[in-house]
């Protein structure tokens, strides 16, 4: 027994990537696991940061901005009812979220998608060809607009080789094979249930950052559908701390409401 | 490294030095409501330079920053005192060619407003067809929809540096909220504050985050919007201030009249503007009696 | 009954007015300026509404469809007061420029400095525009009504300065190039002295009526270009008797709106006559 | 005295405005408040070859789709959210018997804020590098005239006709939406704006004077409005902001009714074609009664 779960471990890692006084984004979401590397993580990752080094660092849930994240604050349901009653310092229109977005005020954007390509396109529109489709997925949502305009992108993905393909079949976000005219900065983060993956500047390519602990480089490339680029040696991927773990399961999601998609009614755990 | 949140309240003297000459300053309210005036007065005594000064729709605040010879540009669709008149100073200003005046139609300054807050580059209309709005043309260009081959003008966002508002409350964090029973016409302050690089906003109270987040709905702009804040009370004087205050006309009436030759004016601003080192000092000058005359006390019901 | 001059132009304009359409009034300023940009067009809107438009809807400002009987109307103009008239909306900017732009806006009611020969207004200064004469506040929201509206009322001093050949300065698009613009250009313009329209072979204005007392030798001496003159000109209807009663005592007993009353800068136009 | 006009109008006269082949836009997002008791409306008198917008779809789309009224829809979203994949819109997406065009939440924000603010296009960056391009209608690039930046044009939507669910107004067609909702909620505002018909379900017609003491809960103004049809619950099984829960359990049935054709039929002949009258379906789903177990706060101020 590690005594951490995959969804504590990611948190943890996540909310290194959260600067303070910048503004992060994540969805309303779904259910189930998807919920959880869209949603649940991410706002415990955002948390844990608050708690931490960014304090001023804000979470936009959908229209919900700048919502007090302890358990104590957080609705046990995500039903619109709940979400309108959820502490926060603004509810804004939409018209003002699309507006943060194109002025560039947007700082992490978390992201999921179907399909990931070696230079960080994002596919949540369709399988197949428009020709040839075989899975009509529901559509881009806001992703576009992050991917043009958010300063820096984390996706989370299963990590299998249909998740991570060669090239996506539809650029619901554009990654770094061409940015030509838009501003925000990509993708910067590829979590997984094995690893973390950056992108090497130079060439703008995928590449392994750290190994969770017990997963083998080669398990990795045995299940990335593209070439990732592997450095000469390779970390593990730092597991939680004994205070991050208390504040997480004390303070930030006792209930798993978060981390176990509890708040969805549609509860899941991360691992398989 | 545990770190405290940042407080964004600060002294309007030091509000005052974030705005450096030459700066483009976008200031809201509209004709004689809710202009920022601690804060114009604050710029007035630090004797800033070449503004390019940006409105919708403005009164005494353009016009005080003209007569005081802050402004190299301005823009707006209407400077005047509304019911109690012209407004001198501005009048004097742009006649003698001492500042340049763009004229923009109210929706052509809101649009150019909403273009920066939203991040397009542009706006397009086609109100300065056919008229003279395009007497400024490195500020409008025609283009084509490339859909049905119409001519529209597409005026540049509007992108100020500064951007200062008077509002109702916020906390030290910087959420700033209206009241709910306002002024619709407030909203255009939205967009104006959300065009700008930095925002300074006045307040008349300073109010426990908890009371912000039990309305969050009056939230009109959250803290990272928001740069700096200032406790102002009564800070739009002598402009109305929603159900709070009313337009001080007695008041008005005196700055028109001094004002009517530049050494009314000059004598005028020594009396109200130079020798009150702080707003606090001026609305001792107004006197508590004119202060409580022109307070409503409206419950606002939230 | 004996009328003021307010009341026969308020009189007059009601009968201009459609049932269904909205009309869009200024919060206007003080004064003279304020009676016939505001006073004027409030208590026509609400005699039309009384009498044959009862769908008819202003917006003042940002007060949209407010209850115009005379004990609705506030005492002054001043903010709280505005933000407490009774009214069905209370509307954005935002949702008064769409209410222009997506062409719902029936009668722009509007007055200016300087109005020309083919209806182009001027409100923004007098002389040449990069050294003027007299730099007046701004165009405000006029070009959009002139671009918009489909139609659109002036309402003017009737004096050569006023009526010129050509404006020095066009905030309001007239009726000789209206190429691009979705709005109908200017119907009519109300004076002291007559009211005008527009002859749609010539573009230019003419003569439409008189009000009673006055004469044609007055209009033409005080008309700064060559006004089109039909071979028969009629008296403006006077004003009938019902017609002033409502004003007096259920419109505008106060003289809020026809002396400016709510201004709290009182005035009449009668002297200018 | 002419009396002023009542917009209210039964269920099928006003649904009954619609044409075949018109272009249909709707409100609500996701499952949240779409105007469901109109979009059976629609259903039930078999509209054929509409095409349709919204800026983020759900139950509303897939019912239609299902139905076969489709021919083309546009959306950032087609799902049933929680409950999974919007399975008539699979199925026939990915058959091609209907056209569906992707666009971003924010680019069809733009194209409907285009039209409700008469322009006849509007540009973004955001389709750039993005298959979105691969659509004829993303393909016209223009360039910035202040800066020489390239955007993508975007023609303006210009629905026939407008769908929208509110809660409440009044007889003359002056809609309400309580300030405690989701602020999403604006872009119904846009979406109304943006069309030349507007029908708008309500959970409740009330008298005048409830409107004129809460004015600055009017979102859409009567001159917006051509028909008003009083339908309590008529978001079901959609949730209605504070007003109403989603209906879980419909939800569910609706899920396991579109996994095959013949089963959707099915679901149809029962809740859509079954039920000439709004009272039919409220029976079907156990009556107000039972429906009040979904309810949370009432219409009137806290």
């Amino acid at each position: 027994m590690q005594g951490y779960t995959l969804a504590e471990l990611l948190a943890v890692e996540a909310s290194k990537y959260v600067k303070d006084d910048e503004m992060n984004f994540v969805g309303i979401g779904t259910g189930g696991q998807a919920w959880i590397m869209a949603v649940g993580m991410p706002t415990v990752a955002v948390c844990l940061a608050q708690h931490d080094h960014a304090p001023n660092a804000t979470l936009m849930i959908g229209p919900v901005l700048d919502p007090l994240l302890d358990d104590i604050y957080v609705p046990d349901a995500n039903w619109e009812y709940d979400l309108i009653h959820w502490p926060c310092r603004c509810q804004i229109p939409l018209e003002d979220a699309l507006g943060i977005f194109r002025q560039g005020r947007l700082g992490l954007s978390f992201a999921s998608a179907a399909q990931v390509d070696k230079y960080g396109n994002f596919n949540i529109a369709r399988i197949g060809t428009k020709e040839n489709m075989k899975v009509r997925l529901p559509g881009c949502l806001a992703q576009t607009d992050h991917g043009a305009y958010a300063n820096r992108i984390c996706v989370t993905v299963r990590h299998n080789r249909r998740t991570l393909v060669e090239h996506v079949d539809f650029i619901s976000s554009a990654g770094h094979e061409n940015r030509e005219g838009l501003p925000g900065g990509g993708p910067v983060l590829v979590l997984t249930d094995k690893a973390v993956m950056d992108f090497e500047p130079s060439t703008g390519l995928m590449r392994l950052k750290s190994v969770h602990p017990g997963v083998k480089v080669e398990d990795v490339i045995e299940n990335t559908g593209f070439s990732l680029i592997i450095p000469s040696s390779v970390p593990e991927t730092s597991p939680p701390t004994k205070e991050e773990l208390q504040l997480i399961r004390e303070v930030i999601d006792p209930k798993r409401k978060f981390l176990e998609a509890r708040i969805t009614q549609e509860a899941a755990v991360l691992e398989e | 490294m545990k770190m405290e949140r940042i407080n964004k309240l600060i002294t309007l003297k030091q509000a005052g030095e974030m705005i450096s000459d030459g700066d483009k300053v976008a200031i809201a309210g509209s004709l004689i409501r809710r202009h920022p005036m601690a804060l114009v007065h604050e710029i007035v005594r630090q004797k800033k330079k070449n503004l390019t000064i940006l409105g919708w729709n403005n009164g005494i605040d353009f016009d005080m920053l003209i007569g005081a010879e802050c402004v190299k540009e301005a823009h707006s669709s209407y400077v005047g005192l509304s019911n109690v008149g012209l407004a001198p100073n501005f009048r004097r200003a742009v006649q003698e060619g001492k500042v340049r005046f763009v004229d923009h139609s109210e929706t052509c300054a809101i649009d150019k407003f909403r273009a920066g807050a939203t991040g397009a580059p542009y706006a397009l209309s086609k109100t300065p067809l056919h008229n003279d709005l395009q007497k400024n043309p490195e500020y409008q260009k025609e283009v084509t929809d490339p859909f049905t081959g119409e001519k529209w003008i597409a005026l540049e966002a509007f992108r100020p540096n500064i951007a200062i508002m008077h509002a109702h409350r916020a906390d030290i964090y910087g959420n700033v909220q209206l009241d709910p029973q306002r002024m619709m016409d407030n909203e255009t302050d939205i967009l104006i504050c959300k065009s700008a690089d930095k925002v300074i906003v006045t307040v008349e109270e300073i109010v426990e985050e908890e009371e912000i987040i039990r309305t969050p709905a009056q939230t009109v702009l959250s803290k990272f919007f928001v740069d700096a804040v200032v406790l102002a009370p009564y800070g739009a004087h002598p402009n109305s201030c929603d159900l709070r205050y009313d337009f001080d006309i007695q008041h008005s009436r005196l700055y028109r009249d001094m004002s009517l030759s530049q050494e009314g004016f000059i004598e005028y601003m020594d009396k109200y503007v130079y020798s009150s080192s702080n707003w606090e000092e001026y609305l001792e000058k107004i006197g508590k009696d004119r202060l409580d005359a022109i307070t409503r006390t409206d419950i606002i019901r939230r | 009954m004996k009328y003021t001059l307010e009341e026969l132009l308020a009189v007059e304009i009601s009968r201009h007015i459609k049932d269904g359409e909205m009309g869009f009034v200024g919060v206007g300023t003080g004064g003279e300026a304020f009676i016939r940009a505001v006073g004027i067009p409030a208590v026509a809107s609400r005699l039309a509404q009384l009498c044959h438009a009862p769908n008819y809807t202003i917006m003042f400002g940002p007060i949209l469809d407010p209850v115009l009987d005379a004990e609705s109307i506030p005492e002054t103009n001043f903010e709280p007061d505005l933000i407490r008239w009774p009214c069905r909306s209370q509307i954005t900017v935002e949702e008064a420029l769409c209410i222009f732009k997506r062409g719902k806006m029936g009668i722009g009611f509007a007055s200016g400095a300087q109005i020309d020969a083919y209806g182009n207004m001027n409100i923004v200064c007098v002389g040449e525009y990069k050294n003027p004469k007299v730099r007046l506040p701004g165009p405000l929201a006029q070009p959009d009504h002139a671009a918009h509206a489909k139609r659109v009322f002036a309402i003017q001093k009737h004096d050569c300065r006023t009526l010129v050949e050509k404006v020095d300065y066009i905030s309001a698009t007239g009726n000789q190039n209206r190429e691009g613009l979705a709005g109908g250009g200017i119907a009519f313009v109300f004076t002291d002295l007559a009211v005008m329209d527009f002859n749609p072979d010539t573009d230019r204005m003419r003569l439409r009526s008189i009000h009673p007392g006055k004469t044609l030798k007055q209009i033409i001496e005080n008309t700064g270009f060559e006004l089109e003159i039909p071979e028969k000109v009629p008296f403006t209807q006077p004003s009938d008797d019902r017609d002033l009663e409502l004003i007096r005592t259920r419109i505008d007993p106060s003289k809020k709106w026809l002396n400016a009353e709510i201004t709290k800068e009182p005035a009449t136009l009668e002297k200018n006559v | 005295m002419i009396q002023r006009t009542s917009k209210v109008k039964k269920l099928k006269d006003a649904i009954s405005m619609i044409a075949d082949g018109d272009k249909v836009a709707i409100g609500g997002s996701l499952i949240r408040r779409a105007p469901m008791a109109l979009v059976r409306e629609i259903a039930r008198q078999r509209k054929r070859e509409l095409t349709l917008y919204s800026w983020s779809a759900g139950m509303d789309y897939d019912l239609l789709i299902g139905a076969g009224c489709v021919k083309e829809a546009w959306s950032s979203y087609c799902g049933l959210f929680q409950f999974g994949m919007a399975m008539n819109f699979r199925r026939k997406v990915e058959s091609e018997e209907v056209r569906f065009v992707d666009l971003s939440e924010s680019c069809a924000k733009d194209k409907f804020r285009a039209a409700a603010f008469g322009q006849t296009f509007c540009v973004s960056k955001v389709p750039l590098h993005t298959s979105m391009m691969e659509n004829p209608e993303f393909q016209s690039i223009i360039e910035c005239p202040f800066t020489g930046e390239k955007y993508v044009a975007m023609e303006a939507y210009h629905p026939d006709v407008a769908i929208i669910h509110a809660h409440r107004a009044d007889q003359y067609g002056n809609v309400q939406w309580k300030p405690i909702r989701m602020m999403d909620n604006e872009c119904d505002i846009l979406i109304a704006k943006s069309a030349k018909k507007v029908i708008v379900s309500v959970e409740k017609i009330v008298d005048e004077s409830v409107i004129i003491n809460n004015p600055t809960w009017t979102m859409l103004p009567k001159m917006y409005i051509n028909a008003v049809v009083e339908l309590p619950y008529g978001a079901h099984p959609n949730s209605c902001d504070t007003l109403y829960d989603f209906d879980l359990e419909h939800g569910r049935l609706y899920r396991e009714y579109s996994q095959t054709p013949e089963k959707f039929k099915k679901y149809l002949e029962k809740y859509v074609y079954g039920c000439p009258e709004y009272e039919d379906y409220l029976n079907l789903c156990g009556g107000i009664e039972t429906l009040s177990k979904i309810s949370r706060d009432t219409l009137e101020v806290e």
